[in-house]
């Protein structure tokens, strides 16, 4: 079971990450790209870090996918005019990246099932015993890591000043010249008339 | 004496030295005096000198002057030797130099460069000089030089003429060619000797005559032969021996003074006196005397022919000069030393008149000097004639040896002749036989030269020096062939020279021959004096006592017959000779070939190193071709720079699989 | 000289010059500049009359630790002396030459060649490594600059060529002396200067140290910037370029790859006489065929160069002696060549040698000193450049006659080609109405002419002033060197048993070949006089 | 069974494919900043796979921080992205040349 | 572990944030009017932080005292040394971008600030002792500078470099991850010393996939070749202020960590990665100086002379000896002046209405119109061609001093032939000064601030410098002693 949940999200995320890339339509592009962090989630899942896939959906799913997309269609590009089709010299990029990957693949050893020997941790990190992920990964955030905690933070402001800094613009001339106090001075009587038209002869305003 | 050798030497320097930087703005007549005055102060110093050499009452003296270069173990200072060669050679230069300076004064009458005309003729004197008193062969090489460097002067006097400006550099530049053989000789006696003194060298050779074998340019030979070849290559190119001779007609471009001082009685005559002066090395080495008997004779035969052809009087005298040199080198080559010193002696007075006398017939003809123009000149300049008269009974060796009566040449001549045979070696016989009939020639030409200038009919209406002189053309002038052109006899101050000269020429060899042919206490060891081979030339049959004289007759005899005889007989023969004629005429084509040889060559080579080595290739291929792949290297960094962000990433990922690649493996 | 730092006031007085001259007028800057360079003058002769010959090797000796291995150490020999000397004899020479000549940016000219004093006298007179290489390098900056700004039309490419060719080959050098001061553990010259390398590290130390010293002489193949720079160059700077920067290869040569890699100059002596050889006879030829005044001067230089490095590679005292004396007379001859085509460029304003013609009529006094020099370039006894060239070729013969002859017939081709340039510019008719117009020598002219005039003079006649200060260095150098001295090829052997007096003519190197060549010889005792 | 290899071999295919994303797309900026996230994507599959067979957390908490940053990283990109429409109007990758050579 | 002894490890890097933050009020309250105010106080806040940081650099801070947070980070003198170059750039930076902006665009209160955290990231980059904190560090810096490329964001050359910037850099930060998260699966442990612990004896090849990966990802940032592509065309697009703080902090930023991560965590493999290291430098050396002979923009060659001095500084690396890594904090020290010199010479350049220019060949002439300007850039140039006796040879002489003597003459002998080349352009630039007709099109005024920097600048790498080398050689060797080498 477990086997078969692995290779239907390993399989899924893959493609859809294929999808991402070859897709003609951005948009298809970012659905792809929801799709593919939906799986790796539960690739996640089943090694046990249930916090970092719910993360990983909120995060991504709830917010940079729906960043992406609002990006893509406030751009309003026209998509007719987009030009498919690859490189000039996609043969060699390709190449290069089939020889990474076979490089990858083959020289870290992964194509040898259980012959990898991973590194001792020291321990200090280990989860403990009896306590959910999420709550293991709570105590070492907030301890050990306070300083990367708070720098990550700052991370965030500055990726919002920066957002704000390029995109913000002061609004020159505001498009309705609404006047509060105007609006406030109006009375009905004003505005309205009361009339009492006769019967059959309309109205003369 | 070592007052009056300083004296000598200086002297000369001193004068030219002012003359020469006071030049324009100290006015002729006073630089004239000077240097003048200077020669004949020498002239005056060295006569004693070599008069007490010739009673006995001198001896050998080194007077030191100053310091000059000490290098490890080589080591030469600036000094005075004076013996009996040096003070033959210095009455020898003295007295010309002093002779031709105060001839000048009328020859060069009109020049406007006179001071600086004096000033190369002083300093050409010191330099002389100090070749012929050094002590050291380096000392030696500065006078040597020195001489090269007065005769370029001179030689380019008229430095606006290209034909005076080519033939300067073509003395200085063959001159060096001999320089070359000479630096290396030096180089090698300091490396076998490890010292450049000449005492100190000629006391060691002969020890070593056959006992040694040295290395040069990857080959062994006997090490006294290859230091005299060496040596003597710098005296073939300063006397213009064959091979080495083709710059001496060309430098009579230069004022006829000059070229009586320096291309006849002087610094031509340095290659002999240095093969006498180291004649006990040269002794110790017999192969390098064959050699020098060789050069000696063959340039003595090739000379004369070629002198028998020419119409220029100065180019007659200057291959008579060349011959008369090859005596001396073939005198020298076997081991006859004094008669060579002697011909050099008598040779400096007959040659110097013939050369003055020859000034003064061009003096008196305008410039002309193609004697195809001269003509009848005997009744017009009788003086000058004379003076030619006794400067070519001397050359001739005219003199009848059981009279013990003759002029100068038939002394030091006929000596050098009947020692060559007395000396009966292949080499030597040869060189007699060579010397016999290049008397026959010499005879031949000089009589020739008499009889084309001073006999038969003015010829001077066709020559254009003089009908520039009478604005007449030979058809205006009809049957006066002299184009109505007056020659006039030289001033006095060169008529003076011509006589002290004529006397030298008539009575030098009377008077000298004991001292010079028979003393060995004359000699007192400043050169190798074979007793026995002196001795053996008294000795030698009466026939070859007589082979000079009777050749002297012949060429006479045949000079007369062509030229006075029968004037056609000449041109007839050259055109029966055709291309012989034409091969001596043309100098054995020596000029032409070292033209297509070297000159050419040498530019061509100039020009490929230049454009195709250094330009084409060097640089091209350098830091011009460097440059080029570096630029292309450039524009291919441009290139692959495309802005494009997929191509960037790609490179990058390049670079990734690359280092990952090149780690792995 | 007590303890008095005078290499440090000569280095400071043009340097102080120099700042002054960058925030002067053309006018004050002119005269400080000439104030300068006599002072050093003046300094310089002070110096060499306090010189004690047969004193200490190394005299004047200043030294200041600084850092990091560096030291700011000075000091001479006579070798550096009498380069000094030669530096300073022709700074004020230069700075005449650049009277009127240099009418643009006269400040940073004059600062640019006081620059270059300080350089040069910094070169030779430092003894830390680096000091050296600091001072040796940093020369490419003033004359980068000085034939860059003031040079000729094709300035541009002839000051790059210059400055990368230079560069290039000093770079190398760098990590040469890296090396060396790691392995002896000291950057003191003197003391380097007696290290014993191993044989294996001498070898490509010596071709690092030959990559720059090649470069700077120049020799053949690596010459083909210096015609560019010297016809590119203002007057002045050819004079500084080919007076003095051309002789800090062989002073490089002499003080660094001689004394410290014995073996490997030994090793590479073919490769040294190789182009020595081709560059005499091929810069000869070339310089035959250039119709550029300062082109054939340029070449000519190549070719003495050759001699230069002949003689240094000749592994004994004359040899050494005789480069050392081709230096300075070299030095002083081109220089005084410069500055007579200098004369002319400055009145017609072409280096073409056809432009010119017959100008012994119009300039006699100019002709004649220009025969002067033309006669002591070609090596005339009584010269500078004789006593040089004679003692080199007589050193080189006595280890191989094959390099002695081959750089011997130099002084033909050299008189050739000098003579050929000569009558083409002074001899011959005026064909040219402008060159036949123009004046003779002013007097400032004179001064610069005559004084190297009277030098090159004094150095022919008694050259003993200048070798009796180096005796000593060259020695002790010859000393080094003599072990590594390679086989004469002279094999001087006696083929008879040799009398007494045949044996003690022979050198000790000699007398080792003829025992083993031939019979053994008597011992050489009680023989020399 | 299921080993670290799977996941090794996994997260590399992801990783090249957004490799590949980069560089072989002409089409639009956008395409390229969604490959990035796969890259990050397969770093995090990485970490996370790696914390839990070595049975240490620190992988994870590694993965939270590449997380909050590719967060931040996208909205710098977008708005860089934004930036750039705004001055060219347009976002195909091949027109992002101005700057070359 | 002591909360209070690590703050106060960290007091630099808090004072940035805390003045990032409180600045950051001020902007938004203030708004643009505030900027000059804001600029100051960044400086001033710079300043403070290098007054702390220098005495213990000084003092040659190292060992467990230095450690802060755990394993996280570490203040030890190395750091400390890379830190006062960050900053002093940083406020270099801060100090002429004012005038600058004032040209093209409003100055806007964000540029210090950004500059500020900018400047923070890299202080924690080096301070990094863990991978994680590196990667935090990294990307904190990294995410303002591209904010900070396209700062103008109205210009097209601006934001096309924020773009290229961007996509390139999250690419390499992308590789760097992958990189460490090998590291990490085959180590057990983010920790620098863990992992040199754990790559002891044979290096596994996951663990050397990750290591090279990591230094792929690194050389992006100090764009060594081949990941140098982005940097011409940033350089040349980013305001120019930008462009001299792109070319001076970062570089120091992460060559410094590069440094402590190849020597810390994989100094005992140093055979596995000195070959890279040694290609990526010459290819660097070469690229460089190939690139730069072509360029007419000022800027654009700088950015490849910045790739020409990184590679000698990865030469400096090579050597992997305490020696080479002092040589090339000495040559990243000089590096920085030179390169601080010369952007405020080009920022400098003007025209009559105070235009910034860039162009090489409106420096025609500049000898005559504007001869101090001229004569300090030359004296940049040379210095940077590393010709005596300038400032500049001194780097070159240390970083090829100590490769000697770790016995790598030929990389030596390559390296500084190839240092030839990149003389070509630098001479270039001042025959354009000095040779050419004047363009006359530079005749703008500067003010106070850049002729001050451009002073100081100018002071350092003249001959003068000298006198700060036993100074500066003294503490590079304590810094770099302060390295816990693996033993």
């Amino acid at each position: 079971m477990l086997v078969f949940a692995f290779y239907l999200f390993a399989v899924l995320v893959i493609a859809s990450g294929a999808m991402v890339i070859v897709s003609k339509n951005p948009v298809h592009s970012v659905l792809w790209l929801i799709c593919a962090f939906f799986n790796a989630a539960g690739l996640m899942v089943l090694v046990g870090a249930e916090f970092l896939a719910m993360l990983l959906v909120i995060v991504y799913v709830g917010a940079v996918a729906v960043l992406f997309l609002f990006v893509v269609m406030m751009l309003n590009i026209d998509f007719a005019e987009m030009r498919a089709g690859f490189m000039k010299n996609a043969p060699l990029g390709l190449a290069i990246a089939i020889i990474l990957l076979a490089e990858l693949v083959l020289g870290i050893g992964a194509y040898r099932a259980g012959k990898l020997e991973l590194g001792t941790p020291l321990g200090d990190a280990a989860p403990v015993a009896g306590a959910s992920n999420t709550e293991n990964i709570g105590m070492l955030l907030y301890s050990d890591y306070i300083f990367l905690f708070e720098a990550a933070g700052i991370i965030l402001l500055v990726a919002m000043i920066g957002a704000i800094v390029l995109t913000h613009r002061e609004r020159r001339a505001t498009r309705g010249h609404q006047n509060i106090a105007k609006q406030n001075a109006r009375r009905p009587g004003d505005a309205t008339v009361n009339v009492k038209p006769e019967v059959g002869q309309g109205v003369e305003l | 004496m070592s007052t009056s050798i300083l004296i000598i030497v200086f002297a000369p320097l001193l004068a030219a030295i002012i003359a020469g930087l006071g030049n324009r703005k100290l006015g002729n007549t006073v630089a004239k005096s000077i240097t003048t005055g200077g020669l004949f102060l020498a002239c005056a110093l060295s006569w004693p000198i070599f008069i007490g050499f010739l009673t006995g009452s001198e001896t050998a003296t080194v007077v030191p002057v100053m310091k000059w270069v000490e290098s490890g173990a080589m080591s030469f200072d600036w000094a005075l030797r004076v013996d009996t060669l040096t003070a033959v050679m210095l009455v020898v230069i003295t007295t010309v130099s002093a002779l031709v300076h105060l001839y000048s004064w009328g020859y060069m009458e009109e020049d406007p460069d006179q001071p600086r005309f004096f000033a190369y003729l002083s300093l050409f004197t010191f330099a002389m000089l100090m070749l012929v008193t050094a002590d050291n062969l380096v000392q030696m090489f500065f006078g040597w030089e020195g001489v090269g460097l007065a005769s370029y002067l001179l030689i380019g006097f008229w430095f606006k003429k290209p034909s005076a400006n080519a033939a300067a550099i073509k003395a200085f530049v063959v001159n060096r060619v001999g320089d070359l053989g000479f630096m290396l000789g030096i180089f090698g006696t300091f490396l076998v000797f490890q010292t450049t003194s000449i005492p100190e060298i000629l006391e060691m050779a002969p020890a070593m005559q056959g006992a040694s074998t040295i290395g040069f340019l990857g080959m062994q030979f006997d090490t006294l032969t290859i230091l005299c070849i060496l040596l003597f290559v710098g005296a073939m190119g300063k006397s213009a021996q064959l091979g080495l001779h083709t710059w001496l007609p060309d430098a009579m471009e230069g004022p006829t003074p000059v070229s009586a001082l320096i291309h006849a009685a002087t610094m031509v005559t340095a290659g002999v006196f240095m093969v006498c002066r180291l004649s006990p090395m040269f002794e110790a080495a017999p192969a390098a005397l064959m050699f020098v008997t060789f050069i000696g004779a063959a340039t003595c035969i090739f000379a004369a022919t070629v002198g028998m052809t020419q119409w220029d009087i100065k180019r007659v005298i200057a291959y008579s000069t060349c011959s008369q040199l090859g005596y001396m080198f073939f005198a020298a080559g076997v081991g006859a030393y004094g008669p060579a010193m002697f011909h050099l002696f008598t040779h400096a007075f007959f040659k110097a008149l013939l050369f003055l006398g020859a000034g003064a017939v061009i003096h008196a003809m305008h410039h002309e000097q193609d004697m195809r123009y001269y003509g009848g000149l005997r009744k017009h300049i009788p003086l000058t004639f004379w003076a030619m008269m006794m400067g070519t009974l001397a050359i001739t060796g005219v003199g009848i040896y059981d009279l013990h009566a003759g002029f100068a040449g038939f002394w030091s001549k006929d000596a050098i002749i009947e020692v060559a045979y007395a000396k009966g070696t292949g080499m030597a016989m040869f060189a007699f036989a060579m010397g016999v009939f290049a008397a026959l020639l010499t005879s031949f030409y000089s009589w020739r030269l008499m009889f084309l200038t001073f006999w038969g009919k003015p010829r001077w209406i066709e020559s254009e020096h003089i009908q520039h002189s009478v604005h007449k053309t030979p058809e205006e002038a009809g049957d006066d062939t002299t184009g109505g052109y007056h020659p006039h006899e030289s001033p006095w101050v060169m008529l003076v020279p011509l006589g002290v000269l004529s006397i030298g020429a008539v009575f030098a060899g009377q008077v000298f021959a004991p001292y010079f042919l028979d003393s060995a206490d004359f000699w007192a060891g400043s050169i190798a004096y074979n007793e026995h081979l002196m001795h053996a030339m008294h000795e030698v049959p009466h026939l070859v006592k007589y082979a000079a004289f009777i050749v002297m007759v012949l060429g006479f005899v045949g000079a007369w017959y062509a030229y006075i005889r029968k004037p056609s007989l000449p041109a007839e023969t050259v055109k029966q000779l055709g291309p012989i004629h034409s091969f001596v005429y043309n100098k054995w084509y020596f000029d032409e070939l070292y033209h297509y040889l070297f000159v050419v060559p040498a530019f061509w080579l100039g020009k490929v190193f230049w454009r195709k080595g250094d330009e084409g290739t060097i640089n091209r291929f350098g830091p011009d071709g460097a440059a080029w792949v570096v630029m292309q290297g450039s524009a291919f960094a441009k290139k692959v720079q495309s802005g494009y962000l997929t191509s960037y990433a790609l490179i990058m990922l390049i670079g990734l699989v690359a280092a990952v690649t090149w780690v792995l493996f | 000289m007590g303890g008095f730092p005078i290499l440090s006031l000569m280095l400071a007085v043009p340097l102080v010059g120099a700042i002054a001259c960058l925030f002067l007028d053309a006018k004050p800057a002119r005269h400080v500049a000439l104030a300068a360079t006599l002072i050093n003058l003046g300094l310089g002769i002070v110096l060499w009359m306090n010189f004690e010959i047969g004193g200490d090797q190394w005299q004047f000796q200043e030294y200041h630790e600084l850092f990091a291995g560096f030291a700011y150490a000075l000091g001479i020999d006579g070798i550096a002396l009498m380069l000094i000397m030669l530096s300073v004899f022709l700074m004020p020479i230069c700075i005449g030459a650049s009277w009127d000549a240099i009418q643009k940016r006269v400040g940073e000219y004059m600062a640019a060649f006081l620059f270059m004093e300080v350089l040069m006298i910094g070169v030779f007179a430092a003894q830390d490594l680096f000091l050296f290489y600091i001072f040796f390098e940093a020369g490419l900056i003033p004359m980068y600059l000085i034939i860059g700004i003031w040079g000729g039309d094709n300035r541009i490419y002839a000051s790059y060529k210059f400055f990368l060719y230079t560069l290039l080959g000093s770079v190398l050098m760098l990590i040469a002396m890296f090396w060396m001061v790691n392995q002896a553990g000291t950057t003191y010259i003197p003391d380097l200067m007696m290290t014993d390398f191993a044989a294996e590290a001498q070898t490509w130390l010596w071709l690092a140290f030959f990559a720059s010293f090649a470069v700077k002489m120049p020799m053949w193949p690596v010459h083909t910037w210096l015609p560019d720079a010297h016809v590119q160059a203002p007057t002045a700077g050819s004079v500084i370029l080919a007076g003095v920067l051309l002789k800090l290869g062989g002073y490089g040569f002499i003080r660094f790859s001689l004394p410290m890699f014995p073996d490997a100059s030994a090793q590479f002596v073919w490769l040294i006489w190789g182009f020595s050889m081709v560059a005499v006879v091929v810069t000869s030829l070339i310089a035959l065929v250039q119709h550029d005044m300062k082109k054939l001067i340029a070449y000519s230089s190549v070719a003495h160069m050759g001699i230069v490095t002949v003689g240094l590679f000749a592994f004994n005292v004359q040899g050494l002696e005789g480069a050392m004396m081709i230096m300075l007379g070299h030095g002083l001859v081109s220089g005084a060549l410069f500055l007579c085509v200098g004369v002319i460029y400055d009145r017609l304003h072409t280096r073409e040698i056809d432009r010119y013609g017959g100008l012994s009529i119009n300039m006699p006094a100019y002709a004649t000193l220009f025969l002067l020099f033309t006669m002591a370039s070609v090596g005339l006894p009584g010269t500078s450049n004789f006593v040089g060239e004679f003692l080199a070729l007589a050193g080189i013969y006595q280890i191989n006659s094959w390099v002695a002859f081959v750089c011997t017939t130099g002084i033909i081709l050299g008189a050739a080609y000098m003579l050929y340039l000569y009558r083409r510019v002074c001899f011959g008719e005026q064909k040219n109405a402008d060159a036949a117009a123009m004046p003779d020598l002013s007097m400032r002219e004179y001064l610069l002419l005559g004084p190297i005039a009277a030098a090159v003079l004094w150095m022919g006649v008694y050259p003993e002033s200048f070798l009796a200060p180096m005796r000593e260095d060259i020695a002790w150098l010859d000393q080094r060197l003599a072990e590594a001295e390679p086989e004469s090829d002279a094999h001087l052997t006696m083929t008879d048993a040799p009398a007494q007096e045949e044996v003690r003519t022979m050198t000790g190197d000699e007398m080792m070949e003829a025992s083993l060549d031939g019979p053994p010889p008597a011992p050489p005792e009680g023989e020399a006089q | 069974m299921i080993g670290i290899e799977h996941y090794v071999v996994v997260s590399s295919i992801l990783f090249v494919m957004g490799v590949l994303g980069i560089f072989l797309n002409r089409k639009n900026v956008i395409v390229i900043l969604m490959a990035i996230e796969l890259i990050l994507l397969a770093v995090n599959i990485n970490l996370v796979a790696f914390s839990a067979f070595l049975g240490d957390l620190t992988g994870q908490v590694f993965a939270m921080f590449v997380l909050t940053v590719a967060a931040a990283e996208a909205a710098i990109g977008l708005a860089i992205l934004v930036v750039y429409f705004r001055n060219r109007g347009t976002i195909a990758v091949d027109d992002v040349n101005r700057m070359k050579g | 572990m002591d909360l209070m002894a690590s703050l106060a490890i960290i007091t630099p890097e808090i004072i940035l944030t805390v003045t990032g933050l409180l600045l950051l009020l001020a902007a938004a309250w203030g708004g643009d009017r505030a900027s000059r105010m804001i600029s100051i106080a960044a400086a001033v806040s710079l300043g403070s932080a290098f007054a702390i940081v220098a005495p213990r650099v000084c003092a040659g801070a190292a060992g467990m005292d230095t450690m802060a947070f755990g394993d996280l980070f570490r203040a030890d003198a190395f750091a400390g040394l890379a830190k006062l170059m960050i900053f002093a750039a940083a406020g270099a930076t801060i100090v002429i971008a004012p005038r600058f902006f004032d040209r093209v665009a409003n100055m806007r209160a964000e540029y210090p600030i950004l500059v500020v955290f900018a400047a923070l990231g890299m202080s924690i980059m080096v301070s990094a002792t863990n991978l994680m904190t590196l990667y935090i560090g990294l990307e904190l810096n990294s995410l303002a500078a591209y904010v900070l490329a396209a700062f103008l964001r109205d210009d097209e050359r601006s934001s096309e470099a924020g773009l290229k910037y961007f996509v390139l850099g999250a690419l390499a930060s992308g590789i760097l991850l992958f990189g460490m998260s090998l590291v990490y699966g085959f180590a057990g442990t983010t920790n620098f010393i863990g992992i040199a612990q754990a790559v002891k004896g044979d290096l596994s090849t996951g663990m050397l996939f990750g290591m090279i990966f990591m230094l792929a990802g690194l050389a992006f940032k100090i764009s060594a070749a081949p990941f140098h592509m982005w940097t011409p065309d940033v350089y040349e697009g980013a305001p120019t202020p930008t462009t001299m703080f792109f070319a001076s902090a970062p570089k120091v930023a992460a060559v410094a960590l590069l440094a402590r991560l190849m020597m810390e965590a994989f100094g005992t493999q140093i055979d596995a990665w000195r070959q890279v290291v040694i290609a990526a430098a010459l290819l660097s050396i070469i690229i460089g100086a190939l690139g730069a002979i072509g360029q007419s923009n000022v800027k654009r060659l700088l950015a490849f002379s910045s790739i020409n001095n990184v590679g000698f500084i990865l030469i400096g690396l090579a050597a992997a000896t305490v020696a080479g890594i002092s040589a090339m904090l000495v040559y990243l020290a000089i590096y920085v002046v030179m390169t601080v010199g010369s952007f405020v010479a080009v920022a400098l350049m003007r025209d009559a209405d105070g235009n910034p220019l860039e162009g090489i060949s409106d420096l025609a002439g500049l000898s005559t119109t504007r001869p101090v300007l001229a004569a300090v850039m030359a004296m940049l140039m040379f210095s940077l061609a590393g010709i005596p006796p300038l400032f500049g040879f001194w780097g070159k002489f240390v970083v090829f001093q100590a490769v000697v003597e770790a016995d790598m003459l030929a990389l030596a002998a390559i390296g500084i032939a190839a240092s030839v080349i990149g003389a070509f352009y630098y001479i270039k630039i001042v025959k354009v000064m000095y040779f050419d007709e004047p363009a006359g099109t530079v005749t703008g005024e500067g003010d106070t601030p850049h002729w001050a920097l451009l002073g100081i600048c100018a002071v350092i790498i003249s001959p003068l410098g000298y006198i700060l080398t036993p100074w500066l050689g003294n503490l590079a060797d304590m810094a770099a002693a302060s390295l816990m080498l693996p033993a």
